[in-house]
């Protein structure tokens, strides 16, 4: 049983990565979860320096979802090179670094110094982050933004460049395009949608942004449609996202046409599902005689759904 | 390095209209719990989504097998909202997922050191084991300790049978002194010799810490606070739980109180 | 107690509404709940044409929301206005009616049909089906059609012209000023949010049109950004909704800036709800004492939230 | 007109694995049932949003104090996802918002028309009342019953108490003929006098449905179908529900099976 897939130059022993900003610098949980297990880790997003993020209360719970305004607090690149990547390399945890800017020279700098380190695997560019107002979301929201974000990184580094998009607009495929066009090896999706939750009694806000990102099982069903209507328009692998909290989860993304997932607020929930969700997509392999999971990507069967029927 | 256990519901023994302490089995837990150390729980199955995280609760008791050995845990819930609703409605053989022990506990004073220990409402969770373990010690423990009414002041009987000394309040005076627990304190405090060592020991609303912290620090009384803060993990992954804190560096910084905490120096934080 | 609120000419004599296509056409309804009683009824989207929408299964549970595919099946306005009209009046309802078409020329048909009429008080038009191609997204999703379609009903009629907008936009917030523009009297929003979920053992989608749109409790913290972003935009008064299934969260619309909300999805868990959300209202308006509900329309504190804080 | 009980779990009875009984507290939904209908269970907690829904279930048994006052109602469950499962494991005590009596009942014949019940798996659930009332009016039923094995065939006993002739089939052959229901009843429509009246009423999967009709047609007879269709109301509000239908207008329609069924005639129904 193949479970290993492919994102650009870079082979991940399974499609499961912890998502970004939802597994700390992945040292936080080398006790529960054997690192070198995942398919990768995913860092916090990560500036130039050092950034302390937002006033607590940080998150609410939501139906089925959790808002979140972290505010991308976080020690920096150079501390993440000398301080976590060392016992990240230690652990064999294949890495990605989420890598934030607020301008596109920060996000060529953060680059270069991680593909200068040692045991740094892949980038993802975060300019989706709905939380700051200087956090790349300027560059997400505009197709010309994302083009050049991601041809200045692709000009700097050998590694992967994977562009983590936002939900929030009208038509996600042609963010993808963009990112194509500008050189990613993948794109991620999706980032936390834009959303609000007011205290009645007091009116305010119940996060001391005002706004943050809503993520979590809510959200599942509008990444999964925007997974497919991104399949159907790049050529470059898919990471899937938005919540993922069980193997069939996992495999919904897959089929909709991710070629690997994330899984963020999930291991929140349960610290352990890792071993779960492998558990889960081998025995769905096994039950439907799947050899290798990359045959699996983008295998939706949208033509007898409404065809086959006699219909009215 | 925590565990989860899909703990049985032993028993769930309703204090009050909005109080219960539910028993829960689980030995490896019960084993590894320090006091101050906190459980995540989930308190509906956990392929639900509402309520979707777990939520944080201090061990309250270590429960003990005929024989001695440790067998599960207690938690004192107040019910504010979703998840403390479905605790207290509980029901034996039941089962919840609880993940634990987390945190960093109380340091723990030896004699001649008393330990002051300050408990508004739900605060008083972490003291009934951190009351034994000073017992075992022999250090000569004092509750302050503070609620609505007398009717919200539980588990009395416990404490005294730990030769804990109680001094309680309620804010509207149906039992000990009226109004609120750091007034006490304050006085006890400066009436002390200032030679005669005293470790403080708090938890409760984010005020009455601010309150006792302060107190602490206007008589030269070092003083740990248990912190509260919304957790969405419980284990440093999400950054949700910061307070903020004077580094080493004289800086201001987030500190998450999940993994440096819940147990943090009432003198280090940066009190709003 | 004053639970009234204005929505252009129109008072409503509490600010409940049902929402289009969580209410059958009212009638279904007058046995469980006294329709007087709603601040109003919006009616199932309506055609010139009958239509039969699409086939089963149309609808599927999501967590905390649910996905629908109807495909808009609807009697035509003419049906509509002889079967249905007269039983509503008779019963005191306040009557919106949602108007849909393909072309720009059926929406001011129906909408000079209902005007005509006897018993309806305000068109709701609906620009935002997320479910059939030719079901007002084209109009919907670019700012000029908005403002066309709302313009040339507006000429047509003197009854209160409610465009729905449709989340599924980078920034709803320009379309509720398109709207304005046009001469809207209010807007309404949000529709249903664009969203698939997948059968993994069939790999086929769960509803027939393979794409649907998500509702209820899930979708609610993004659709009460949406109303909080539309209040700092347009003057004209907001209709909100998104997973509204208690007082709380009724208000907590109203807070954001709605001037009165609807009631979609939660319906359907509680025929009752209607009863109970009044109920809600009038203890929290006791509690607070506010006598009149249209006071409390956008009293969101934003002020406090993050400046109040010694923060870091 | 409907209405809507916080009903009391009074008991819950597991059959099998995956089925059980779940007899509910709600003499006034009990007291307006006629077979056929349907109630809208809320599997959890009402302000719990997942799972969000109710779900559609037959009534099954109307449950009568010892006076033969209706108390309540038990519905036969087969677990298959969320909702089921929690209705597998309700425990008594527990409360469930239930909401009905809904949908269009059973036509009930009269001697000397015969009826001929056609039930695959959980399809059985509408015809305990079904088949009571055809008793009491004296009209001779049997019953084709139809399950996978010889355990997943329930209640056969009450139906032989209210003198239901039984004719089972069973996938695995474990009990009764082996195959599927709609064999045993073919063979005896083709053997029966064409003149000697016979009501067929259908429950069960789709295909079993869409087969037992094609059966009935076949001979000429009239069949009664109750259809499941995923229901997000059961009121007539979401049209979620619908059935293709020819019309009176000969055209081809959706009729919504919550408020025209879910009891519809079976030569009506455009099957796939
Ligand atoms: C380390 C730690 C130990 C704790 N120990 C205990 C304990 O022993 N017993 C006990 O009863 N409680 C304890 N708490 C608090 C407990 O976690 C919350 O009461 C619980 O999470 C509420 O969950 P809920 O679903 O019932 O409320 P929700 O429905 O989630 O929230 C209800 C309301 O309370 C607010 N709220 C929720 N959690 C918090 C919080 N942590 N701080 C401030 N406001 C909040 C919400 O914003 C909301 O307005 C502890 C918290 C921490 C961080
Ligand atoms: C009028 C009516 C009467 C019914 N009576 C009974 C009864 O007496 N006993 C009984 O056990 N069941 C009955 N059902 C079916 C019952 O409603 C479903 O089994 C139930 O809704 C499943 O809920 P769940 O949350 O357990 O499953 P979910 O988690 O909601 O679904 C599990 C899987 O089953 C599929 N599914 C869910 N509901 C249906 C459906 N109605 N048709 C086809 N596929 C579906 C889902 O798409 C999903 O793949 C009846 C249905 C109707 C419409
Ligand atoms: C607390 C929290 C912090 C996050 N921080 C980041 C971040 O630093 N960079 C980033 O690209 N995404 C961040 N995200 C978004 C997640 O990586 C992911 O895209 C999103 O949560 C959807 O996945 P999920 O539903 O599995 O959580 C964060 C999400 C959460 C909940
Ligand atoms: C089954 C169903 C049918 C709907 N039909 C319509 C419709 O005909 N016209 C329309 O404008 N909105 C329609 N909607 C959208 C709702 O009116 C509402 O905008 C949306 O469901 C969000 O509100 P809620 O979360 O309270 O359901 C429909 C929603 C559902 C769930
Ligand atoms: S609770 Fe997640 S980092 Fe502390
Ligand atoms: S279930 Fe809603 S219309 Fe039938």
């Amino acid at each position: 049983m193949d479970l290993s897939v492919r994102i650009g130059s870079l082979t991940l022993k399974n499609p499961l990565l912890a998502a970004s900003g939802c597994f700390g610098y992945g040292v936080e949980y080398a006790d529960v979860v054997d690192l070198s297990s995942l398919g990768g880790v995913v860092s916090k997003g990560l500036f130039l320096a050092e950034r302390e993020g937002h006033p607590a209360p940080r998150i609410v719970e939501t139906p089925a979802g959790m808002l979140n305004a972290i505010g991308l607090q976080g020690i920096g690149v150079r501390r993440f090179v000398d301080e976590k990547l060392p016992e990240l390399r230690a652990r064999k945890a294949t890495v990605v670094v989420n890598v934030c800017g607020t301008t596109l020279d920060e996000y060529v700098e953060v680059s270069r110094i991680l593909s200068d380190a040692d045991g740094v695997d892949a980038i993802e560019l975060n300019i989706s982050c709905p939380n700051i107002k200087e956090g790349g979301i300027q560059f997400g929201c505009s197709l010309a933004g994302t083009f050049d974000v991601v041809s200045a990184v692709r000009n700097v580094t050998r590694l992967p460049v994977i562009p983590k998009l936002t939900p929030n607009v009208t038509d996600v495929a042609s963010f993808a395009r963009a990112a194509e066009d500008g050189g990613a090896d993948a794109v991620s999706l999706v980032n936390t949608f834009l959303a609000m939750v007011i205290d009645v009694e007091t009116r305010r806000p119940k996060i001391s942004n005002i706004v943050g990102g809503l993520s979590g099982p809510a959200i599942r069903p509008i990444a999964v449609r925007m997974v497919y209507e991104c399949r159907q328009t790049v050529k470059i692998p898919i990471i899937g996202m938005g919540g993922i909290a069980d193997a069939r989860d996992a495999l919904e993304f897959m089929i909709a046409g991710a070629t690997a997932v994330q899984v963020g607020t999930a291991n929140f929930v349960d610290p352990f599902i890792w071993s779960k969700l492998l558990a889960g997509m081998r025995e769905y392999m096994e039950r439907h005689n799947i050899a290798r999971i990359a045959d699996l990507v983008g295998t939706i069967d949208t033509g007898h759904t409404v065809a086959e029927r006699s219909g009215v | 390095m925590p565990i989860d256990v899909a703990a049985d519901v032993i028993a769930n023994q309703p204090l009050s209209a909005d109080y219960n302490v539910l028993a829960l089995a689980a030995p490896a837990i019960a084993a590894a719990s320090a006091p101050g150390q906190f459980v995540m729980i989930k308190a509906n199955a956990p392929a639900l989504n509402d309520p979707l995280l777990r939520r944080p609760f201090s061990v309250f008791e270590i429960l003990r097998g005929a024989d001695g050995t440790r067998t599960g845990i207690s938690i004192l819930s107040k019910r504010i909202g979703v998840s403390t609703q479905l605790l207290y409605d509980a029901r034996p053989g039941q089962r919840m997922a609880c993940l634990g022990p987390l945190g960093r506990p109380f340091t723990i004073v030896e004699p001649p050191t008393e330990a002051w220990i300050v408990a508004g409402g739900v605060g008083l969770a972490p003291f009934a084991t951190l009351a034994e373990h000073l017992r075992a010690r022999g250090v000569h423990s004092t509750l302050f300790y503070g609620a609505r009414r007398a009717a919200d002041l539980f588990y009395l009987d416990f404490f005294r049978a730990l030769d804990v000394e109680l001094v309680l309040t309620t804010e509207d005076g149906s039992a000990g002194e009226r109004g609120r627990v750091v007034a006490p304190l304050d006085r006890r405090l400066s009436s002390r010799s200032p030679t005669a060592p005293v470790m403080i020991y708090a938890c409760g609303p984010e005020r009455m810490l601010a309150a006792t912290a302060q107190t602490a620090m206007k008589y030269g009384r070092p003083c740990q606070v248990s912190v509260e803060r919304i957790m969405g993990c419980g284990l440093g992954g999400c950054y949700s739980c910061v307070v903020p804190m004077r580094g080493d560096d004289g800086g201001a910084h987030h500190v998450r109180s999940c993994l440096a905490g819940p147990v943090l120096a009432g003198d280090q934080i940066l009190w709003d």
